[in-house]
C-alpha cells in the first residue's frame, strides 16, 4: 500500500521550520497546509501576489479578487500582504522564499526536474514552475512513484526540463529520497514508506541511488 | 487637473489607438483582475493580427477569450493557457503563435521595460529550452540566462480606485501584473471600478502614480467571474 | 544686462506643456516652477521619490519626512504620490518624464553635458543627473553663457561628462540654443536675450553653431 | 505570530550580526528617514573597516556622519556626499575609499540584489568615467552600460510603521532607499516609530512584506532633523 497522498503530504509537512515562508504547488503540495504543526509559524507564498494565504472561504463568502496561483478562491490572515506579479517574482528569484514543494513528472539523480511539457501534447505553458525551481532556497518534490508503472526517477529526465539540478530532495509513495544538487554525493534513499521495501523500491527506481546507512 | 485622462467609454478610450498587427498588454492573472471591459472594446473594434502580452490567455469567452473566439490574437506572450480550449485548437490548426515565458520572466521583462531597462539575467530557466538562442553567462559561479525588456503599443489595465490624475490602487490579488504593463504601455488606459478626485487616496497608498496612466474609464460595479470557486463547510457551534 | 536668472527661468517654463512631468534641477531650474502658466497641468518629480511636489510650507509646518531631492523642505499637493528610489529611477530612465531642465558647468555642441565634477577639486557625487540625462525625453540645460569669463559652450566638453549626446536646448542669459543631439543638426542659435547683440553671443560663445534664419 | 523578530533595543537587534570588513546598506536620503538608531549602535560597537551603501553619508554627528568620525567606514558606496565636511578629510586624507553611482544605477542595483538579478544594461553613464571598465553594448540601436546587483550583509531600515510579522509602511519621501534595501539584505533589521499587531496595516498598503524583514526595533518619537529648512511667508488676509 505504501504512503496514500495524505500521508505523503504530512511527511513533506516535516519539511517545514517555525518561521519559514513556504510556496506549495497544485496537487499534492496544497494538501501540505492541512499538516503544519499547531504553534508553528509558517507563510505561504502565492505567486500571484500573496504573502499568507489563508483557507479556502466559507461558503458565500468567496471573494473574486482573492484567489491563489492555481486560480482557487481563499482567504487572507492578518499576516497577510499583496503585491505584484513583479515583486512577487522578485521575492521567489531572489532567494527570499525558504521552501518549494511541488509536484513532477521526472526527477533526476543530478537534481534536474521536468514538470512541464509532455512533446507531441498541447503544451499549457510552465507558469511560475521555473522560476520557483531556480529562485527558492530549497526544492522538494512530492509525486507518486511511478506512471502507469513507468519509473519517474531517473539517471537522465527524457522530458524537457523545468530546471537543471534543482531537487533537495523527493518524497514518493515509496519513500524519501535526498539529491546533493550541487556536489558529487548523488541521490540517496533515506526513508522508506511502511508497507514497501528496499527491493520494491530498487526495482521501482531507475535512477541510481545509494540507500542510507542503517536503512531496511 | 488633467480632466483630459478620463473618457466616458472603453470605445471612446481606445479611439485611435488600435491598429492591426499591433502589441497589446492585458492585465490579469487568470480572470482575476482583467480589464474586461477594454478587451470588449478591442473585440468591438475588430482590430486583427494583434500579438497579445498577458500572463493567461483568459478562459473561453472571457477575458483574452473573447479576442480569440473572433481570431483577433496572431500571436500570445503568456506562462501558461491551460483554462483555454479554443487555444488549444486555434494553436494545433497553426492559426495560433505563442511565446511562452517563465511567469517570472515574463513580470521581470515587463518591469525592465517600463523601466528602461532593454535586458537583464536571471537564473530561471538555465538549463531548459527557455535559455535557447539566448544568452548564457556565468557570473560568480552561477549561469544566467539574458532576458531582453517588453514594451507594447498599449497597456490595458484594471484597478479598483483611481483619480482624474490616474494615480492607481489595486485590491488583493487583482494587483497581479496590472502595475507593472502600466508602465510598459507607450500608451496606458485604465479601467477603474471607483473613480475619484485627487486626494482621495493617501498618496503614500498609491501604488501606479498617475504619470503612467494616459487615460481612464470608470467601470462601475464589474461582473467578476470565479474560475475555481473552492469553499470549506461551516462548522456548527 | 541680458536675461536675469528669473527672465532665464521664465523663459523655461515656455518649454513646459500642458499635462507634462517635469524634474526640476536645484538652482535657477527650482525657479522655473514660479513661472508655471495658471490653468497649466504640470506634475513635477522629484527623484528622492515624489510626484506632484508643492511649495515650500508655511514656517512652522516642516516635516522633515517630506523634502525634496535638494534636501528643501516642501509640501504635497492633492494630486501627489510617494514611491520607492527604484521606483523613481524606474520612473526616470523608462522615459517617462517629458521634461528635465538642470543646471551644467560645460555643454558642447554635440549635445555632451558636464556637471558633476572637476578634477582635482573635492568630488561630491553625480546624485541624479547621470539618470536624468540619459533617462528623460528632453533635456532642457539653464546656466550662465560664461564661467569668469570663460565660455560654457563649447566644441567638446573637458570636463568629465554626466552624458553623451543627451542636451536639446540651452538656455542662458545672453540667449537659446536647440541641438540636434542624435542626428547632425548640430547647435543652432534661436533666440537671442534682450539686451545682447549676436556679436557679443559669438564673441562669448566657443562652440559651433548656425543662428536661426530671422534672428538678428 | 513570529514575535521572535522583536527585539528590545537597537544594540540587542544587531547582536551577532556585526563583524570587521562587512558590507552595511543604510536607508535613507539625505538625513530624511535614515536609520538612526541602528547606525548609533553600530557605532557603539566599534566594528570597523565597514563598506557602506548608502546614497549619501549623513551630515557632521548625523547618519552615517557618526561612523564617519569614529573611522568605522572604511569605503562608501554612494551617489552624492556633499554634505558631509568631514567626508572631505577623510577622502583626501586617503582614509576613505568612494565608490560614485548614479543614483538610479545605486537604487537599480540594490533592487536587483534583492531581485537575484545579478547584472542589467542601463543608458545612464555610457559614455562617461561610469562606463569604464565595464561591458557597454549596442541594443536596439542605442549603447547601454551593464550594471551588478549589490547585496549587504546587513541592511539598516527606517520605517514608519510595522508589525511584529515585519510588514512595514512607510512615510512619504523618508520611503526612498528603505524598501529596496530591505530586499537586498542577507539580514535585514529594522527600526519602526510605530509597532502595531498583524491585521493593522491593510495588506494592500504594505511596502515591505514581512518575508524581507528578520529583526525589528520599536523607536517611538525619534528625533527627526531637517537639513535644509525651506519656508514661504503666510500671507495674511
Amino acid at each position: 500500500m505504501a504512503w496514500t497522498r495524505e500521508e505523503m503530504a504530512a511527511r513533506a509537512a516535516k519539511e517545514l521550520r517555525d518561521g519559514f515562508y513556504v510556496n506549495l504547488g497544485i496537487g499534492i503540495p496544497t494538501l501540505v497546509s492541512n499538516y503544519i504543526p499547531t504553534g508553528m509559524a509558517v507563510q505561504l507564498q502565492s505567486e500571484n501576489g500573496m504573502l499568507g494565504t489563508g483557507p479556502f472561504p466559507y461558503e458565500g463568502e468567496e471573494d473574486a479578487d482573492l484567489i491563489n496561483a492555481g486560480k482557487q478562491t481563499i482567504t487572507e490572515l492578518p499576516t497577510t500582504s499583496f503585491f505584484s506579479s513583479a515583486d512577487s517574482f522578485a521575492m521567489i528569484r531572489g532567494g527570499h522564499i525558504d521552501l518549494s514543494i511541488l509536484g513532477a513528472m521526472q526527477v533526476a539523480e543530478n537534481g534536474d526536474l521536468a514538470n512541464w511539457m509532455i512533446p507531441g501534447k498541447m503544451v499549457k505553458g510552465m507558469g511560475g514552475a521555473m522560476d520557483l525551481v531556480a529562485g527558492v532556497k530549497r526544492v522538494v518534490v512530492l509525486m507518486e512513484h511511478s506512471a502507469k508503472n513507468e519509473p519517474k526517477l531517473l539517471p537522465k529526465c527524457d522530458l524537457p526540463l523545468t530546471g537543471a539540478q534543482v531537487v533537495d530532495m523527493v518524497i514518493t509513495d515509496l519513500g524519501v529520497f535526498t539529491i546533493d544538487k550541487h556536489g558529487k554525493g548523488g541521490m540517496t534513499l533515506v526513508e522508506v514508506a511502511n508497507g514497501t521495501t528496499l527491493d520494491e523500491i530498487k526495482a521501482k527506481t531507475a535512477a541510481h541511488y545509494t540507500v542510507a546507512p542503517g536503512l531496511k | 487637473m488633467s480632466q483630459g485622462k478620463i473618457y466616458p467609454n472603453a470605445a471612446a478610450a481606445l479611439s485611435g489607438l488600435l491598429k492591426n498587427d499591433m502589441t497589446i498588454m492585458a492585465g490579469g492573472f487568470g480572470i482575476c483582475g482583467i480589464p474586461e471591459s477594454l478587451i470588449e472594446a478591442v473585440s468591438a473594434s475588430g482590430v486583427k493580427g494583434i500579438t497579445a502580452i498577458s500572463n493567461n490567455a483568459g478562459i473561453d469567452g472571457v477575458g483574452l477569450g473573447v479576442l480569440l473566439e473572433t481570431r483577433q490574437i496572431r500571436k500570445m506572450i503568456s506562462s501558461y493557457v491551460g483554462e483555454n480550449k479554443l487555444f488549444a485548437q486555434q494553436y494545433l490548426a497553426g492559426e495560433l503563435e505563442i511565446e511562452f515565458n517563465p511567469q517570472g520572466t515574463l513580470a521581470e521583462r515587463i518591469r525592465a521595460g517600463g523601466a528602461g531597462i532593454p535586458a537583464f539575467f536571471t537564473k530561471t530557466g538555465v538549463g531548459t529550452s527557455v535559455a535557447e538562442g539566448k544568452e548564457v553567462r556565468e557570473i560568480d559561479g552561477a549561469r544566467y540566462v539574458m532576458e531582453r525588456g517588453l514594451v507594447a503599443d498599449v497597456a490595458l489595465v484594471h484597478a479598483w480606485k483611481g483619480d482624474t490624475e490616474g494615480n492607481l490602487v489595486f485590491r488583493k490579488t487583482a494587483r497581479n501584473f496590472n502595475p507593472l504593463m502600466a508602465t510598459a504601455g507607450k500608451v496606458t488606459v485604465v479601467e477603474v471600478e471607483h473613480l475619484v478626485e485627487p486626494g482621495e487616496i493617501d498618496p503614500d497608498h498609491i501604488v501606479t502614480p498617475g504619470i503612467y496612466v494616459q487615460r481612464i474609464i470608470h467601470v462601475p460595479d464589474p461582473t467578476k467571474r470565479i474560475e475555481q470557486r473552492t469553499v470549506r463547510k461551516r462548522v456548527m457551534a
